[in-house]
């Protein structure tokens, strides 16, 4: 595909100009932001545009973490009916901008100053060739560990700052009975682990080199093995029911205290919130050992959809409204995560929210933000499940870690 | 010109031809049977006047104008088709009205009509009900009906009877028979059985092969069967067929055959042109009823020849006694009066009306006396 | 095309019998497993499910969970429960399965009364074209609806079920329209019907059985769509299946399995209401036609 | 024949009016089912990725899709999963069959019970079989509750056993759809005959044996065809109930092909693994469909 960008892009383009569009004054958004929490937060946005006297006509389409929506989007798109405004994660929204699908929102960007506020790491997921093409509504880092403070406290256990405290503590554990680690089988919950345990081994550079530049020395290196081997650690600390398990099922387990930690991004402490636990008091949060400095996240934007000319009032004020400072933390204190603009104020939010703009800030100024492999924001869809093939794999125990190295570089190499 | 001219018709399917050049045409009043064993093309034929199978070549024509590729409904035809064909969802009334409604006639006409002939066929009780509701005897009378009311130029009738019992059977023929007689319509029929074929209709096509192979009165084709084909289907039992020589006596032509034993019988011929056939082999055609005990044997008759033979079965059959032997070779049933005193390995003598035999060339089958 | 008798003439002992009660139960029970399951969970309160215990019956009855499906649950940015998609779906699966059933209806009796060249291999060519994996045709699909200027309606959607749909009603009607007497055809011609008038009068008021095979069959498979219904409808005319999806698939946050379970069994009515009434005439129509080949 | 030109308006329309009647239906077919098709095997020679791209490169995608682990095992995976759903479906519809046929009582009851899982989509059942098969909340954790403490069944967790739980799920959908088919064929069969043979001193087994089972010949073709067509497109079933997982123990063609014509953004890929789906089917179908109709002439 990128051995032809023009023929495509002007394909999309002749798509995009045959379009027949919604009302001229209404915005449609395509999302799979359906549950509780989420949809109330977009309502928030959705009340700001009607304000304005601005229609929302809602397409929501969950599953698959937007894998549904996905599809829908190109559906839409091959039919030159593409939907004004579609929640999108990384990679796809770049694919999409040299599909040369996607508006321009320079305009808007260079008015409200989008540049200076954004984080370098997420504006390389915003714009393409130098053009403003999506809005960003939060940012999600994914090296969170979750932890159930009372069982931690009952075990002696102090927060682990490095795999060796860590396996300690996952032995206290194990030997009191209690399973060490929840998680839930999905492959993108076991990259999710793989993502920070690989971040903790190769560190940023490897990481880097590895998962962003698909570098094939770094993905077939012993270090890479040794990740693997850490992932075999993991596998022994987890309970034989595993398989297939929703993650806040795993999340209710810390909950319960029938485990003690989970690995899983920001948004499982909307979990521990809604079931009355206090961070800090009930449970912890901290980045995984061998991490501290670094924050991998995901990033959750809205892209404008080209409708056929210069982008329309409706779009700029949708856009405009995301990544307003009032929304920004409105959604993100629901939403578990962090605003994409680093200038909000942290006052709405709780002790993890306000450690996660922190860690944020920090690690967007010293370059240790990077984009979370496992949640598409390192590498392109298809390297990305190449990946989780072999991770899954590895994980359910149909091969050993140093055949897991090989078949990585052999999966990588087929998807680039 | 007749009222219905089948002109030199064929029909094939693809490559196959199925009929061939069939010529017949039917005066008005006629009741024409086409008769034959099956796949013999009459339904085929049957099908092409009513326009439900396309003419692959010739020309059909009713009342002098021409029927190829006018539509079924357009030809002012009437068919009763074996399986009755009714209406499953309709009644009895709507069965017989609908060919009207769908000719457009109005609903007091369509009404009047149909109390007509359900009087006609005496089945003015079962108007309201469904065909599934009905005797094979009532569906048939419904059927009838369905083309009566129409009042077509042609009736056209595909083995209306083969569904119906025996004694029903017998009843419907007779049934049909006075109908025709009463409405003096012109009727192209169709049938497998040959009893059918000889008491209902004016004129005879037999058919066989595709092609027409006698067309003629009852009369004719019993007495003056045009080849072996038509002699052993017409007839019941079929008409013995034995291989003879042809021997001059005194000049006249004699057929030789054998008896049971092995010995010749030698009996003389009415047709004295057979004498051109002389030593030659003949097939003798002898109807079960020339064939029969002495005092049974017909008084009109000229030429009354005896001999005698071993019988091998006696079938009694109330009216009759039929009796089975050997001749020429061949099984040979003669037909007795239900007297006559016979029994099974009795040597007897018989006597054959040698006026009404048959002499057909044994290479092309046809007929060659009288 | 008469209905044979019921029953079989097989005599079976008492023995046998009673082993022949026990299993057919047994399964009875397997089948209908999961339906207990669902509805066990969906009149009982979030906690006594998350507390563990799937097969109980429920400690504290409550409805609560199926209003809430109904009308208040969070399918997209308004909580409008599933009721507004139930009848997004029925305007669609009306038109697609009684469309699809006439067409089907029409090319059975083309494809046996009014036989042409070919016309098998045409047959042919439309029962392979039921086994075409639906994935495949998405891009392309959109694509022509696109073109044809019905991307994102009700009327596209029904289109695609309709294309999708026809080879299965043909191949009933076909089947059952087979052993339909040709003569009935052929007196009617002679009465004086005409090609529709035929297909009205006569086949249509005998097809009933086989009718409801094709109903059945498409009206279930139209309902429980969920890729065309996700890819091609607009936003106002989501089917059923999404908006159940989007209620049991929300991403991140509580999972509500009562509600959604509760919302599974309200999206199943229909179907399994078309399968309670209709179920008596779908051997009967099945028997008429599909089987006997 | 210089007469046909006479044949008049309605008769000739009558002959067109079945083929223009046939017409949309073979329009929609030739344009949505077979170009679709041939654009479908046209993409897996491109370089297509996120939307068609006319790229060509011959049969790099099939030499990719032939290295894929991922690929052999969902092949191999429908291998076992065709095979045992169509048998095992086979055998309890054809069982459930006879048994309902010996004059049941209640079987106006057990027939829609039999009947009603066809009528659900896998999005509504999914969850609940799921959680049966769970060993911590479903069946076995219910068994350990009624005091079977050494009852265990947790194929769904164990990757060699996971894909027996999909035939099992499938199995409970269609299993009684079938059951139906075959009922009707049972129904169909002449009494006389059946009778007949038991005067000849058939055992019930011998009669179901040697005279009635042959019998069915049509209701088995109708059953395989419509198992192996919900085989091959069996689709939503995995992705509700295991997700394709553990690992990818439970990926099957649809799902592989879905997944990288969708979610990886390799059209190519997957329009390389729908062609090799659809030549499997044609090489399955085309045989019986030419034995049907060549018969029906």
């Amino acid at each position: 595909m990128r051995a032809f960008p023009k023929t495509k892009a002007t394909v999309v383009a002749a798509l995009m100009t045959s379009a027949t569009m919604v009302a001229a004054d209404d915005v449609e958004v395509l999302h799979w932001w359906t549950s509780g929490g989420e949809a109330a937060a977009l309502n928030v946005l959705k009340q700001d545009l009607e304000g304005q006297g601005i229609g929302w006509t809602d397409m929501p389409v969950a599953g698959g973490g937007g894998e549904q929506a996905m599809t829908v989007l190109r559906a839409r798109v091959t039919a030159g009916n593409a939907p004004t405004a579609v929640q999108g994660l990384g990679f796809d929204i770049l694919d999409w901008g040299k599909e040369g699908a996607l508006a321009d929102l320079n305009e808007v960007a260079a008015k409200e100053g989008w540049d200076e506020v954004v984080p370098d790491a997420l504006k390389a997921f915003a714009k393409v060739d130098g053009k403003w093409v999506s809005a960003p509504v939060n940012v999600h880092s994914t090296n969170w560990v979750w932890a159930n403070k009372s069982v931690l406290d009952a075990n002696g256990i102090a927060v682990p700052t490095s795999w060796e405290d860590f396996t300690a503590a996952l032995e206290t554990l194990k030997a009191a009975g209690i399973t060490p680690i929840a998680h839930g089988g999905q492959a993108w919950q076991e990259a999710t682990v793989f993502d920070a345990v690989a971040m903790s081994v190769l560190g940023p550079d490897g990481y880097k080199a590895a998962f962003v530049d698909l570098d094939e020395a770094t993905l077939g290196s012993d270090a890479m093995k040794e990740a693997f081997d850490r992932m075999a650690v993991i596998r022994a600390n987890v309970d034989d029911n595993f398989s297939g398990r929703d993650w806040n099922l795993a999340t209710a387990m810390v909950i319960n205290g029938e485990a003690g930690f989970q690995m899983m991004g920001d948004w499982a402490k909307g979990e521990f919130l809604n079931a009355g636990k206090v961070p800090g008091e009930d449970f912890l949060c901290f980045r995984f050992p061998g991490t501290a400095d670094q924050v991998t996240f995901n990033a959750d934007q809205f892209m404008m959809f080209d409708q056929g000319g210069p982008v329309s009032a409706e779009q700029a004020a949708l856009a405009s409204a995301i990544l307003s400072p009032s929304f920004q933390s409105a959604f993100n204190v629901v939403k578990g995560s962090v605003p994409a603009r680093t200038d909000v104020s942290d006052a709405d939010f709780d002790a993890c929210g306000k450690q996660g703009m922190k860690d944020l800030a920090a690690a967007a100024a010293s370059g240790n933000l990077f984009g979370s492999m496992a949640h598409g924001h390192a590498a392109p869809a298809s390297v990305k499940n190449a990946i989780y093939d072999v991770v899954t794999a590895h994980f359910n125990g149909e091969f050993d870690s140093e055949t897991a190295v090989d078949e990585l570089v052999d999966a990588v190499s087929i998807a680039k | 010109m007749g009222f219905l001219d089948i002109d030199n018709t064929t029909k094939s399917y693809g490559a196959v031809e199925v009929l061939h050049n069939v010529d017949i045409s039917v005066q008005e009043g006629e009741f024409l049977v086409l008769v034959g064993p099956s796949g013999c093309g009459k339904s085929t034929l049957l099908n092409m006047i009513a326009g439900l199978e396309e003419i692959t070549s010739g020309e059909i024509r009713i009342k002098d104008s021409v029927m190829n590729g006018v539509h079924p409904s357009k030809r002012n035809i009437a068919m009763v088709f074996q399986s009755y064909a009714l209406y499953p969802n309709m009644t009895v009334g709507q069965n017989i009205t609908f060919g009207l409604e769908m000719h457009g006639t109005p609903k007091p006409e369509r009404e009047k009509a149909m109390r007509e002939v359900a009087k006609l066929l005496q089945i003015e009780q079962l108007l309201d009900r469904k065909p599934g509701q009905l005797s094979g005897g009532q569906r048939q009378r419904v059927a009838m009906g369905r083309a009566l009311v129409r009042n077509p130029d042609v009736f056209l009738f595909d083995e209306p009877l083969s569904n119906l019992d025996a004694k029903l059977r017998v009843d419907m023929r007779t049934e049909i028979k006075k109908l025709h007689q009463k409405l003096g319509t012109t009727i192209v029929y169709v049938t497998h059985d040959q009893i059918e074929a000889m008491t209902l209709s004016t004129r005879i096509a037999v058919m066989n092969g595709g092609y027409v192979q006698q067309l003629g009165t009852p009369q004719e084709i019993y007495d003056s069967p045009a080849n072996i084909f038509v002699a052993t289907f017409m007839g019941s039992p079929a008409m013995n067929v034995l291989p003879a020589h042809v021997r001059l006596q005194k000049d006249a032509p004699h057929a030789e055959f054998s008896l049971h034993d092995g010995s010749l019988a030698l009996l003389p011929f009415s047709q004295k042109n057979l004498a051109a056939w002389e030593g030659k082999e003949i097939l003798l055609g002898i109807r079960p009823e020339t064939l029969t005990d002495v005092d049974g044997a017909d008084r009109k008759s000229s030429n009354i020849a005896e001999m005698t033979n071993r019988i091998v079965v006696t079938e009694p059959a109330g009216s009759d006694t039929f009796v089975s032997m050997q001749l020429g070779g061949k099984d040979v049933i003669a037909r007795m009066r239900s007297d006559a005193e016979v029994r099974a390995g009795q040597d007897f003598t018989f006597a054959v009306n040698m006026e009404k035999a048959v002499a057909f060339d044994p290479e092309t089958e046809a007929r060659i006396a009288p | 095309m008469s209905v044979a008798s019921q029953d079989t003439a097989i005599r079976t002992g008492r023995i046998t019998r009673t082993l022949i009660y026990v299993v057919l139960i047994l399964f009875a029970l397997f089948y209908m497993l999961p339906l207990y399951v669902m509805l066990v969970n969906s009149v009982k309160p979030l906690s006594e499910i998350t507390g563990g215990g799937m097969m109980n019956l429920p400690e504290e009855f409550t409805l609560e969970p199926w209003f809430k499906a109904w009308s208040s649950a969070q399918i997209g940015v308004e909580p409008t429960g599933l009721a507004p998609y139930f009848w997004n779906s029925i305007k669609m699966v009306v038109p697609a399965v009684a469309v699809s059933t006439v067409l089907g209806a029409l090319n059975g009796y083309v494809l046996t009364k009014w036989r042409f060249k070919y016309d098998t291999i045409l047959f042919g060519l439309m029962l392979f074209a039921c086994f075409i994996p639906f994935q495949i045709v998405l891009i392309p699909m959109a694509r022509m609806l696109g073109l044809m200027g019905l991307a994102g309606t009700t009327w596209g959607l029904a289109l695609v079920h309709v294309v999708y749909g026809i080879g299965f009603t043909t191949l009933y009607f076909r089947n059952y329209y087979a052993v339909f007497p040709t003569e009935l055809i052929r007196a009617a011609q002679i009465d004086g019907a005409g090609f529709f008038q035929i297909f009205w009068r006569i086949l249509l008021p005998s097809s009933g059985p086989i009718a409801v095979v094709s109903i059945i069959w498409q009206f279930t498979n139209i309902w429980n769509d969920f890729l065309f219904g996700a890819s091609f409808a607009g936003a106002d005319s989501q089917p059923m299946t999404v908006a159940l999806n989007n209620l049991v698939q929300a991403s991140h946050g509580v999972k509500e399995y009562n509600v959604h379970f509760a919302g599974a069994i309200l999206a199943a009515t229909p179907t399994l209401l078309v399968y309670i009434v209709a179920g008596r005439y779908f051997v009967r129509g099945l028997m008429a036609g599909s089987v006997k080949g | 024949m210089a007469h046909s030109a006479n044949a008049d308006f309605k008769t000739r329309l009558q002959n067109w009016i079945p083929k223009l009647v046939l017409s949309p239906s073979v329009a929609m077919m030739l344009v949505f089912v077979y170009g679709f098709i041939l654009f479908s095997v046209y993409l897996s020679f491109t370089d297509s990725r996120l939307l068609p791209s006319f790229g060509w490169v011959g049969l790099e995608n099939y030499s990719k899709l032939w290295r894929l682990s991922h690929w052999e095992v969902s092949i191999k995976n429908m291998g076992i999963f065709a095979a045992l759903y169509i048998v095992i479906c086979t055998t309890i519809g054809l069982g459930l069959a006879i048994f309902l046929d010996q004059k049941i009582r209640g079987e106006g009851l057990l027939r829609p019970i039999y009947l009603y899982p066809m009528a659900l989509s896998f999005i509504v059942t999914g969850t609940a079989w799921k959680w049966f098969l769970d060993p911590g909340i479903g069946l076995e954790n219910v068994m350990h509750s009624w005091g079977w403490e050494s009852f265990e069944f947790r194929w769904i967790k164990d990757r060699n056993y996971a894909i027996y739980t999909v035939v099992l799920a499938a199995v409970w959908q269609t299993s009684g759809f079938v059951m139906a088919m075959f009922l009707a064929g049972l129904r169909g069969i002449d009494n006389e005959i059946l009778k007949a043979a038991q005067m000849d001193g058939a055992s019930n087994w011998n009669l179901y044996r040697r005279i009635i089972i042959p019998q069915l010949r049509p209701a088995f073709l109708s059953a395989f065809v419509i198992l192996s067509h919900l085989a091959i497109k069996t689709f939503d079933l995995v992705i509700a109930l295991t997700g394709g997982g553990p690992g990818r123990a439970t990926e099957l063609p649809a799902t592989f092909m879905y997944s990288y014509t969708f979610s990886r953004n390799q059209m190519g890929i997957g329009a390389a693994s729908a062609t090799i789906m659809l030549m499997t089917i044609a090489a399955i179908m085309i045989p019986y469909l030419y034995s049907e109709l060549r018969e029906k002439r």
